[in-house]
């Protein structure tokens, strides 16, 4: 039980810091790199709750493929600096993402906690997690009976995304047609503008790393 | 005293997870970043389904993590073009500057 | 649960898989699905020869195709009762062939429009259609779900090709836009309803509706907090896909910045699905045994949608983001059908979804003509003496506008009276008369639209005795097109003269969830 | 007899010819044509009203359904008509008075650009108002109730170029969907009680309602007769409706349309007597639009403006007659009122087309000699709604306010005020009669009052078509009598208004032949006054009739001549009053007339402007929520589902 304890809290600490750097930092790279920490982390549990194969593709899948092609885009688009984080043009958004993410929190734990069981369900309705056979043989044999339909349309799914990425990022980028209907369409907007002008007055007072930043760095740091 | 690890923790973890997503996409303005936090969103809900399924001992929570993963695979791809198009005409163009439409 | 390829896990074990396979039941989607990628092998081997037209050709020919395969399979399920098919995770009934074909009429409207659209706009390609295609099938999918998990994945198919439809007008920065908010709330109301869902299958241990709906009929959860909590975060998912306020925010702006022939089908084929997959779980589901416990929610949803449409709607200047505002009241009365969770909601909304799809697609039509070159014309202003320079044009948008305002002998009043009879049949009096009042209220706007294209004079010859006339270059009606709006404006009418037939199916559209028979060895 | 569905369907197939054919026939083929069919209309009805009247009296119904038009379960609805003497007395003077209006139109719209598409119109109208009187159920009715509105929407807008005729239809719009909205849920809660719509029904299945449900029918239904009917306080489009050709005034604005408040509350006369509240508040909102209306008619300067102002007074006098239960007297005075009232529409017609589209009064005067035909039927007109007997006015007023008498809370102060209007239209009417055919001179005459008033008259009935000098009124114009399709429906129209009387003749009950006709299908009747207590009324109402006249001969015509006062001193005493009278009406007096005129632009206009004001604001404050910034978006989405959460959270058992 020590082990498995010990297993969650790191994996579950690495988790949650992984996640918070997502949202914290201000370098896209450093997001992309801190996605991949909570990925990793949810494939320790997934271990840890005997989901191996998913363990594996989570890995390879997410982990390798996905993160990938984010910082492959990353670098692609070049956009590899630092956001702005200290103008927010939307007055009083982030603190209202605050509280309404830490109700959102406490709803589903209460619906979570609400019962001692948890679970309500029928147990073993598709097929019991029996320890004797290999999970792979498992998820094989609901794949390709239960869910035959939903496995063979993602087919179509995949499909869809290979069209829907060839056509979208090789759009030309002619002049737009709607330039009249948004005269600020293709140049800087009002924001970019406002964003200046703060970034402006805050240049004045600001020296060294923001207090904030290293707080986050520490954070990260200390959670791995 | 030992607090004994049920699979309780998970769901909280997942949870914790899923909000801190969810308050993720609302803050910043990065579209990449936000794709990133409906990616945490995403792996909050695969916890989630896992932990249920280990609960029931039932198969189909595993199952069914296979296929979340394969939308967010789809989802990402599209929406990565689709941040590549925009960029493209509109340089460091970040979720705020994409509100020509509004009233 | 093991079904299709082996009845019984001893069947696994000794490798015993029988092929059973039931394709005609599939038909539909299946005519979609193929019909969408071999539009695409066909153009990678003919690269360059083939004509725009052949797209939209076969764009009609297939979604035609997957409604003639519809018929026969009505008739079996009139006949032989709803089945359930593919192990199980496809319901087989009136209900889900009659929203096949109400998307597939809304696929063929989109596909008329689109060709002379893309040409216009010089965008001809064929991904266009293949999207279209595809995405419909997703759409089919939802509708004959019976499995939470082939809902979700219908749901993305559906949702993502959409996404990519919307952002494809490449010269349009308003397009992008729309593309990109559509997706990324989107992709985050999925969130939700994937979290819904892992709630739904902790709380019954299932993700089947055959088998939720059995467990809940004989078990009593006692602690039902996450059934509960997983009904409200699918709510959140639904909500967003039909355009029910407080979810609705992205619609106006999608609506407008996307490509007008695409909004067609946006609002008709998608709400259709998304509806169809609501009802299925809500009503069909949930209803016989949770009805009291989300009735309240949809209950708000419904009369914030049928208020904030119609009072939204009215302050807008710009006709597609009006259009998307009324859509988002239509929502609400179609949650109406939903509230009442009897068939005869059900009927009502079909049949209020039928018509819906048919006013929306001659609406939407009639802004993509007005938008003429850069789809950009969709100012009030832009309408100004329409009712002068193309009067055939004028009459028909002002018969789907008088249709969506629910005056009598159009379609529009007919679907109103049923979701409305729907609603006091199941003793809600009051949400029947804030629907009334929101459809008193929304009649000012399609007014406003109406007067602008018959009464006002144009600004810049305010002064002078000179007729008003349509600023910008003129309108040209594509012959498909005006096929399209044609169809449409017959269609409407016919409704509201001839309703019998249409509600008749309507009303034997019942969704049913029926267990899987195992076949005999 | 099978011929009933006949009557909507020649007006229909005269619509559905004219669409395409129209332009072909063009001017005045397309005319006769519609006036044809109209006619044709008028006579199928007129065989199905023999057929009836050979019948014994209390089998005078034929119901005919065609198809089932709704088929969903108990809410099963019929495309069925219904024919009995309420009914076809309606379609009777809809087609009668329909077929010599087309005829009147044929002249008037000459040379109009748009003249085919004006019968195509005025056809669609006809058939609509015979759908919504013919009709054997509540949502048949709405249909055309929709579509007498949406007809009259059309033609008040006929002339659409003009910023008024615009504004004046969308206003007429928008208070008819308000009272629409009456209706429809009245429909809804009369199904939802008693579990059906359908006209022959409702009597049978009333045993269970309650006095509570009953009243709240009523007054939704009664809401929906506001917006029709023009009452108060939904009255503000119909003067302004006044835009639209004259022609349309006189058809729909007098004589069929606004009448259908009047005959939808006839309709379910058995339900209004289960609510004697309900009838209670139509008997005090009639009388209250009645006198707000004639009062406001005395400040009006343009004609078409003071006969649409006599049109509210008199429905509301119908509205009264209805609330105390005199249903026949109700129905007496809409038929007496629909001849007198569109000969007089007409008649103002003829004479702004003789006077350049004119419609100013104060330009008018001594055209007596150049119009002969139109000044004789106007005057015949004027005696039949001033309540001068023998005219038909006299004596259907006279029923209206002996009901109003005889009803049980404060009979006599509704008769007071009744015969306060009689006055009063008495004063109006005579007023329009003296400043248009006699008055001391031919005001348009002198150039200086031309230029004052036809510059400040924004009210202008021009037809786009006459060339550009045409309107203009210029002091050298000499008015011409109106052609013979124009005259004929005045000789006809004057007869009915002064003959009409005759249909129900207090004298005896053998000469009360309307009531005979009708009492069978109604199923309460009403207790006239004794003999001598009408006598005694009739006696004051003639009197306060023939003072009104007085007063304004007095105002109008003798002012100027102050000689003349001195030469008669046996009237000194009469101009007296008539100088006080004048003081009043010129200081504080024109304040009051005019205050009324105002609260109708300012009050009743503004309740409906706040109204649409507050949903716009409604609208404009929820527009921020709408920032076009996805995180907003987002943020919503989100808090919608703590909210949701929320919810579930408190419903949940632990």
């Amino acid at each position: 039980m020590r082990v498995e304890m010990f297993v969650f809290v790191v994996s579950g600490a690495i988790c949650v810091a992984g996640a918070l750097g997502v949202v914290l930092f201000r370098n896209p790279v450093h997001n992309a790199l801190s996605l991949v920490a909570t990925l990793f982390g949810v494939a320790v549990l997934f271990v840890a709750q005997g989901a191996y194969f998913l363990a594996a593709i989570q890995v390879i899948v997410y982990a390798g493929a996905i993160v990938v092609l984010f910082l492959f885009v990353i670098m692609l688009l070049g956009v590899d600096q630092d956001d702005d984080v200290r103008f927010e043009p939307i007055p009083g958004i982030r603190i209202a993402a605050v509280i309404v993410g830490i109700s959102l929190l406490g709803m589903s734990l209460i619906a979570l906690l609400s019962s001692p069981d948890v679970v309500t369900g029928a147990p073993s309705a598709l097929a019991p997690l029996d320890p004797a056979t290999p999970d792979v043989n498992r998820i094989g044999a609901a794949l390709f009976t239960d869910y035959i339909y939903a496995f063979e349309i993602t087919a179509v799914l995949l499909t869809i995304a290979v069209v829907g990425a060839v056509m979208l990022s090789r759009q030309s980028p002619e002049v737009p047609l709607d330039t009249e209907e948004f005269p600020d369409g293709t140049m800087a907007s009002e924001l970019a503008i406002r964003r200046e002008e703060t970034s402006v007055a805050d240049s004045v007072d600001t020296d060294g790393p923001e207090p904030a930043d290293a707080e986050i760095a520490a954070d990260a740091a200390g959670s791995e | 005293m030992i607090v004994e690890l049920t699979q309780t923790w998970y769901l909280v973890l997942a949870a914790l997870i899923f909000a801190i997503g969810a308050t993720g996409l609302v803050i910043r303005r990065n579209p990449l970043v936000m794709f990133m936090c409906v990616e945490l969103m995403l792996n909050a809900v695969n916890l989630t389904f896992v932990s249920f399924g280990n609960m029931l001992d039932d198969v189909g929570g595993q199952v069914f993590v296979f296929f979340v993963l394969v939308v967010a695979a789809a989802e990402v791809a599209v929406g990565l073009a689709l941040v590549v198009a925009i960029t493209r005409r509109r340089q460091g163009a970040t979720a705020d500057d994409l509100s020509l439409m509004r009233g | 649960m093991i079904g299709l390829l082996a009845h019984t896990p001893d069947d696994l074990a000794a490798g015993n898989f029988s092929h059973s396979v039931s394709w005609s039941a599939i038909a539909p989607a299946l005519i979609l699905m193929l019909g969408g990628i071999l539009l695409l092998v066909i153009v990678s081997v003919f690269r360059g020869k083939l004509s725009s037209g052949f797209f939209t050709a076969w764009t009609v020919i297939v979604a035609g195709g997957a409604i003639a395969a519809a018929i026969p399979l009505w008739h079996d399920v009139q006949e032989d009762g709803a089945r359930s098919e593919m192990a199980g995770s496809v319901g087989l009934d009136g209900f889900s062939l009659f929203v096949t074909g109400v998307i597939c009429i809304s696929v063929i409207f989109a596909a008329l429009f689109l060709d002379g659209y893309l040409r216009r706009e010089k965008l001809e390609g064929p991904e266009w259609y293949v999207l279209l295609l595809l995405s419909a099938a997703g759409g089919v999918t939802m509708a004959s779900a019976n499995d939470l998990l082939v809902l979700f994945v219908g749901l993305e198919i559906l949702s993502i090709a959409v996404y990519i439809l919307a952002a494809m007008h490449s010269r349009r920065v308003t397009s992008q836009e729309a593309g990109l908010k559509y997706f990324v709330l989107g992709a985050f109301s999925s969130a939700f309803l994937l979290y819904g869902i892992a709630f739904v299958y902790g709380g019954t241990g299932t993700t089947n509706l055959v088998s939720i709906n059995i467990f809940l009929a004989d078990n009593v959860i006692t602690q039902n907090g996450l059934l509960l909590a997983g009904l409200a975060l699918l709510l959140v998912g639904f909500g967003f896909k039909i355009a029910a306020v407080p979810f609705h925010l992205w619609t106006p702006d999608v609506y407008q910045g996307a490509p007008t022939p695409v909004v067609t089908y946006m609002a008709g084929g998608v709400k259709v699905a998304a509806f169809a997959g609501m009802i299925r779980v809500f009503v069909v589901t949930f209803g016989p045994t949770y009805v009291n416990e989300w009735r309240p929610m949809v209950y708000a949803l419904a009369v914030l949608s049928l208020v904030v449409g119609a009072l939204m709607a009215i302050v807008q200047t710009n006709v597609k983001r009006m259009l998307a505002f009324s859509s988002i009241s239509h929502a609400g009365f179609i949650l109406l059908g939903v509230l009442a969770s009897s068939d005869q909601g059900t009927a009502a909304a079909l049949f209020y979804l039928l018509v819906y799809t048919f006013m929306v697609a001659g609406s939407f039509g009639v802004a993509t003509l007005i938008g003429r070159t850069g789809d950009g014309r969709q100012n009030l202003g832009d309408y100004r003496g329409l009712g002068r320079s193309r009067p055939g044009l004028a009459l028909t948008f002002t018969v789907f506008l008088l249709a969506q305002a629910g005056v009598p002998l159009t379609g529009g009043f007919m679907a109103k009276l049923y979701v409305i009879g729907a609603i006091v049949e199941s003793g809600m009096t009051v949400l029947a008369l804030i629907a009334m009042l929101s459809a008193v209220i929304s009649a000012f706007l399609y007014l406003r639209i109406v007067v602008s294209m018959y009464f006002e004079a144009s600004t810049d010859s305010a002064d002078s005795e000179e007729p008003a006339e349509l600023s910008g270059p003129p309108v040209r009606i594509p012959k498909l097109a005006g096929l399209a709006l044609g169809l449409a404006l017959v269609a409407v009418l016919a409704l509201g003269i001839v309703p019998g037939p249409a509600t008749r199916v309507a009303g034997d559209a019942t969704a049913e969830l029926v267990p899987e028979v195992e076949v005999p060895q | 007899m099978e011929l009933v569905w006949l009557i909507p369907a020649l007006p229909l197939l005269a619509f559905l010819i004219l669409i395409p054919f129209g332009r072909k026939l063009s001017d005045p083929g397309a005319g006769w044509f519609a006036t044809l069919l109209v006619g044709g209309s008028f006579a199928v009805s007129a065989a199905v009203y023999l057929e009836l009247m050979s019948r014994p009296a209390d089998d005078r119904v034929v119901h005919q359904v065609l198809f089932t038009w709704i088929p969903a379960g108990d809410f099963s609805v019929d495309i069925g008509f219904l024919a009995d003497p309420v009914s076809i007395t309606m379609a009777l003077f809809i087609t009668g008075i329909g077929a010599l209006i087309h005829m009147y139109s044929v002249g008037y719209m000459k040379g109009d650009p748009k003249y085919s598409k004006f019968f195509t119109y005025l056809s669609l109208f006809v058939a609509s108002m015979l759908v919504l009187v013919l009709a054997d159920n509540l949502l048949l009715t709405f249909l055309g109730w929709e579509g007498v509105g949406a007809c009259s929407y059309l033609l008040i807008s006929f002339w659409f170029n003009e910023e008024a005729n615009a504004t004046a239809g969308k206003k007429a719009f928008v208070t008819n969907r308000i009272g629409d909205f009456g209706f429809m849920v009245g429909t809804f809660l009369l199904w939802m009680t008693i579990g059906t719509i359908n006209y022959v029904d409702i009597p049978e299945r009333l045993g269970g309602i309650t006095e509570l449900t009953a009243t709240a029918i009523v007054l939704l239904f009664f809401l929906g007769a506001t917006g029709k009917s023009a009452q108060l306080p939904l009255f503000v489009w119909l003067p302004d409706a006044m835009a639209g050709p004259t022609p349309v005034s006189a058809l729909i604005h007098a004589a069929t349309m606004v009448t259908s408040g009047i005959f939808l509350l006839t309709r379910l006369e058995p339900l209004l007597f289960q609510a004697p509240i309900a009838g209670e508040v139509i008997a005090w909102v009639g009388l209250a639009t009645a006198l707000v209306a004639a009062l406001a008619a005395v400040a009006q300067n343009d004609i078409k403006k003071v006969l649409a102002y006599s049109t509210i007074s008199q429905l509301g006098y119908m509205f009264l007659a209805l609330g105390s239960g005199a249903i026949v007297a109700g129905m007496y005075h809409m038929i007496t009122h629909a001849f007198f009232k569109a000969l007089l529409f007409l008649g103002s017609g003829s004479i702004i087309r003789s006077m350049s589209h004119e419609q100013d009064m104060r330009l008018y005067g001594r055209l007596r000699k150049y119009l002969p035909i139109t000044s004789i039927t106007f005057i015949l007109g004027w005696l039949a709604i001033a309540g001068i007997p023998p005219f038909s006015g006299f004596w259907s007023k006279d029923e209206v306010l002996a009901a109003a008498y005889s009803s049980e809370n404060l009979g006599v102060l509704k008769w007071g005020i009744g015969i306060l209007v009689a006055l009063l239209t008495a004063f109006y009417m005579t007023r329009l009669v003296i400043m248009t055919f006699f008055g001391p001179k031919e005001n348009w005459r002198d150039p200086e009052k031309l230029e004052e008033i036809g510059v400040a008259s924004s009210f202008d009935d021009s037809d786009p078509s006459a060339d550009a000098e045409a309107h203009h009124l210029e002091p050298s114009h000499t008015p011409k009598e109106s052609p013979w399709t124009m005259t004929v429906p005045l000789v006809v129209l004057a007869t009915l208004a002064t003959v009409a009387g005759i249909l129900n003749l207090p004298f005896a009950d053998r000469f009360k032949s309307l009531e005979i006709w009708l009492e069978p299908v109604l199923t309460h009747s009403h207790e006239a006054p004794v003999a001598t207590t009408l006598f005694i009324l009739a006696g004051v109402a003639i009197v306060a009739a023939v003072l009104g006249v007085i007063a304004a001969y007095f105002v109008y015509q003798k002012q100027k001549i102050p000689a003349e006062r001195i030469e008669k001193p046996a009237l000194v005493h009469a101009l007296y009053i008539n100088d006080t009278y004048a003081e009043v009406v010129a200081g504080p007096g024109t304040a009051v007339f005019q205050g009324i005129a105002d609260f109708d632009a300012t009050m009743v206009d503004g309740a409906v402007n706040g109204v649409a004001k507050v949903t716009t604001d409604a609208g404009n404050g929820l527009k921020p929520l709408q920032s076009g910034l996805v995180r907003t978006y987002a943020l919503t989405l989100s808090a919608g589902a703590v909210l949701l959460l929320g919810y579930v959270v408190m419903r949940m058992s632990f």
